[in-house]
């Protein structure tokens, strides 16, 4: 972190202690009260808070630069073209990608998901084929291949977790195998927390010429990502769970197959030529950018990334470790509470799913919100994983950059009230 | 300013939770009938035994939220001995109540009554309506004569509509 | 327009006049100066410019209110989850639909036609069956028609344009037969201005029992659109261009329709409930709403729906059309330059294309921004129409409710010194 | 504060502008190539007629904006009697020139050079460049050995690539 730009941008400046309550105070809805209690926002996995910089981005954009990109010759035209373009290189530098044009600006990681699904699935995915997924995928990296399986006739293999929440490895031989066309896991859970082996896993696909996506909405917040490292050939993730505003997401995608595969939307933007008998395509990215992105959003975005590169990638995974580490602990002395997934934090991020044996996770969410605190309850989009755990649903308590040891205090102290509160 | 979750969690609902009332069997299960809110994860099986067009006996089992659990207690204890017809006007009666619809609340709604404050609530409204909704769909089904099971399942997460 | 409302939120509050000035203040962005001149924004087809309101519609979501919507238990997630419902609601009463289920939010026009081409179209296009389209269609609905068209082996039939820019309907009997599947037009085109019937179209097209599919992107926000009048059975709009935030449009299909469609992205929230072997999917709208949706820019697109019904649409138009007949006249007084689509400014809205016989509509572009003015130079996404015109490109002036006469005159002064500065 | 302006089109490319260079027909054309930028919808054509493997004339016509008129016209005063291999690197440099790649810029690259005020508006390098990306096509087409036209299209509107 240059300790300049920090200054310039009034972003935490202090380079040895992580300095959560100079972050908090970048988060302007951090300061809110909720239900007469400060809020403590354990909703992370769902979406993060936004720090000012980028609310700021965007204010900034429509007062001053806001026009529609690409095409205009006029000064906004160019402006907003360059914020979004700038955005777009930010991106590759973020995930360690030379090439710009590999990099897709979607409407999130579920979209970036299904433009895999219909631009390379449709095609390549024949009857027989088998298409390899985990037992812990969110609905986004699930529902789009059992789909696209039933209507090609491929067949779905899964790979199951073990009872501590990691994927089950032994007989991965047998289902990573010469049929499998496809293997789509997820780089961190969002229900277990785990973090996979994806680069392990994606050499082994690749001997066999599977195609590899990974899901990085849960990694790509908290984690250094290297593209290069991991070996796949999609990674999908969206900015809203990492600072940045709503309606942005990613797909990175190997040039070689990007070239190859069909556009997705079709619409201005994406086109060459266009006339009655015959249409040419723009080349990479823009190919899949059908019509007016979400260019203000796309624009505050790099403030975002720019925002965690000033703390540090490795040193926000090391504070999560830490803050997990302490949560889980905490979590345990309460008797009878029940935590999914890993026990190491080496292995998983700071996702932490649990359920008590009486109440029910909606009225522990609700019973929380009452003191302020806000944690998500039901399935997580991960129906699934549900059923292996033999839940209906978990409460969700999940971390990030501006959570505290303290926000874990007034975690367990409100879950002790709750219990006297339902006189369970 | 935890009112609004007194509001909801009112202590005669708690009681409901925390012991539910229509736990016996019934001897013969005229009306049979599972549901489930697929997005909360709550399950409801419910059985009725007839005397002729009277509910003559309840069996409600819920696994889910203190809402659902104390409204399909709430109803075991409200419905038995009702006329089918009685049992009818009252589920539509607590559908509008729990919706905000204009109706008349009977003065025999009993504990029903304090189901209201999970209005306030969206979400939750479903879980309130669960044994209401799995009820009818097992007296519609008994009433067109057929047999067996019905399953209900309510909308998926957004509180807005249910089927 | 209640008085109330308005004196509370600072917009204006006139009921008589049409205070273009106020209404100008209302804009943060039209207070600049671009290269040393007053902003004229000219370039309102592209995108339109954000009122405060809505500008500060996001920064309150974001400061106060931001969660991901419909599974969250907590405060947060309940009031994003209300804005967001509230502005479909919004948009349904906009546009005169009762059943809010059949409003679909998307992140664009664009990618509403795509949902229908995807969802409706590949089910039901056959090979031999014909979609008529118009002369003046934006390859946003027109590509995915022609690629349609290409992959099902069906005739794409297209509804000719007269000199004046207008539909040529004297062969339609021809054209619109029993043969027609679809039927997909633009209510008012982006390039000619012209305003198409297309109450009457879709009532012939209905006729043979065809789907019919409205453009609304250029309609939307200059006049009142009442779906019921229309008859269409799909119609696609842009909240960008409506003092909405850049990534939100919107989709308004028939229930009928809607619900014997497959949905187009899959993910979370747009299942019901999601197991290896089946899959069942989400209630209307939601079914085609997969991932977190663009929840900040939904929220505030609200205040411009606001913004607009409290001035109201119907002065909107009577304004743009005292506006453009005003242009129109200021052009022809430039000896050479070429102005289509109709003159009447009864049958078309505030796009006006021209050319200059010597002076390329880039070059126009690029002079006319060094006086602070804002137009489009291209072929605006309408190369088929392009073609039929004889031209690779025009330049576009596009007027919207804070322009004024005086915006006009500083268009008509820049042309001639930019006749002068190029020496022709 | 239209200093920008003026650094586009400077004196010696609306000179060019106003009148092309280039417009007598070839007597022979060795080289035929047409180029076009699709989003602009600049038109190119341009024909060379060789003399062993000096470009003997040049023929140019293009329809499109000042920038790409000019720069089609600068070519063809510049390229005429020089080897193929001098305007292959000519071509080289025009293009790094043009992108803001690092370069030594030839002392005669006569009024060429006035095209670098290009650079600050990004949606145009491709209009300074088409007639050069033509040329370079033609050229290469002619080593190869084959006949009649070749046709380029460089890229759609973002003048972030070119092909
Ligand atoms: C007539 C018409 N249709 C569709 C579109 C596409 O809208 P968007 O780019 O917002 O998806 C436009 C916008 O340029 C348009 O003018
Ligand atoms: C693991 C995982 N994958 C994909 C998604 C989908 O992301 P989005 O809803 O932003 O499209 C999520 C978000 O919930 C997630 O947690």
């Amino acid at each position: 972190m240059s300790t300049d730009a920090a200054n310039k941008t009034g972003k935490p400046v202090t380079l040895d202690a992580f300095d959560t309550e100079r972050i908090k105070a970048d988060f302007p809805i951090l300061q809110e009260q909720i239900n007469g209690h400060r809020l403590v926002y354990l909703d992370n996995a769902a979406t993060t808070q936004k720090p000012r910089v980028v609310i700021n981005a965007l204010i900034e954009h429509y007062r001053k630069n806001n026009a529609n990109v690409h095409r205009g010759l006029h000064t906004l035209a160019e402006r907003s073209t360059e914020g979004f373009e700038r955005t777009r290189a930010h991106i590759a530098r973020f995930i360690n990608v030379p090439d710009t044009g590999e990099v897709i600006l979607t409407k999130g990681a579920t979209e970036a998901i299904n433009l895999v699904t219909y631009g390379w699935g449709e095609h390549n995915i024949k009857p027989g084929d088998e298409i390899v997924l985990t037992e812990m995928e969110h609905h986004a990296n699930f529902v789009p291949w059992v789909t696209l399986a039933q209507k090609k006739g491929a067949v779905i293999r899964r790979i199951p977790i073990t009872v501590c929440g990691h994927l089950d490895l032994s007989d991965i031989d047998k289902i990573i195998t010469p049929k499998t066309k496809l293997l789509a896991l997820c780089h961190a859970s969002n229900v277990l927390g785990t973090i996979n082996q994806v680069a392990e896993l994606a050499k082994r696909a690749h001997e066999f010429g599977a195609v590899v996506v990974g899901d990085g909405a849960q990694a790509a917040p908290h984690m250094t990502v290297d593209i290069q490292q991991l070996g796949v050939d999609f990674y999908a993730f969206s900015a809203h769970k990492m600072l940045g505003p709503t309606g942005v997401g990613v797909l990175w995608g190997r040039r070689e197959l990007l070239e190859n595969m069909t556009p997705f939307n079709y619409g201005g933007e994406m086109i060459r030529e266009v006339g009655y008998e015959r249409i040419t395509f723009n080349d990479l990215p823009w190919k899949f950018e059908a019509g007016t992105p979400n260019i203000a959003d796309v624009v505050a975005f790099d403030e975002a990334l720019t925002y965690l590169e000033d703390i540090g990638m490795d040193r926000i995974r090391a504070h999560e470790m830490a803050l997990t580490k302490y949560a889980l602990e905490r979590l345990s002395e309460i008797s009878g509470i029940e935590i999914q997934g890993p026990q190491d934090v080496e292995s998983r991020g700071a996702a932490i799913s649990f359920t008590d044996p009486t109440i029910h996770p909606h009225d522990i969410s609700t019973f929380l919100d009452s003191r302020g605190i806000a944690i998500r309850a039901g399935h997580h989009c991960a129906q699934p994983l549900m059923r292996t755990l033999g839940k209906v649903a978990t409460a969700r308590a999940s971390l990030y950059i501006y959570n505290t040891e303290s926000d874990i205090d007034a975690l367990y102290d409100a879950l002790l009230e709750m219990r006297k509160y339902f006189g369970v | 300013m935890s009112s609004n979750l007194d509001d909801m969690y009112r202590e005669i609902i708690l009681d409901h939770f925390r012991s539910p009332r229509g736990k016996k069997e019934v001897d013969r299960a005229d009306i049979s009938s599972d549901g489930q809110n697929p997005s909360c994860g709550d399950e409801l099986s419910l059985q009725v035994e007839m005397d002729h067009d009277v509910l003559k006996d309840v069996h409600v089992s819920c696994r889910g939220c203190a809402i659902s659990v104390a409204s399909a207690s709430m109803l075991a204890e409200t419905i038995k001995g009702k006329s089918f017809e009685e049992v009818k006007a009252l589920a539509e009666t607590v559908k509008k109540m729990l919706k905000g619809e204009p109706t008349e609340l009977p003065d025999d709604l009993g504990d029903i009554e304090a189901l209201q404050g999970v209005r306030q609530f969206p979400v939750r409204i479903k879980c309130a309506l669960l044994a209401w909704v799995t009820l009818v769909e097992g007296m519609k089904s008994y009433e067109n004569g057929h047999a067996g099971h019905t399953t209900v399942s309510t909308e998926d997460g957004n509180g807005k509509t249910e089927k």
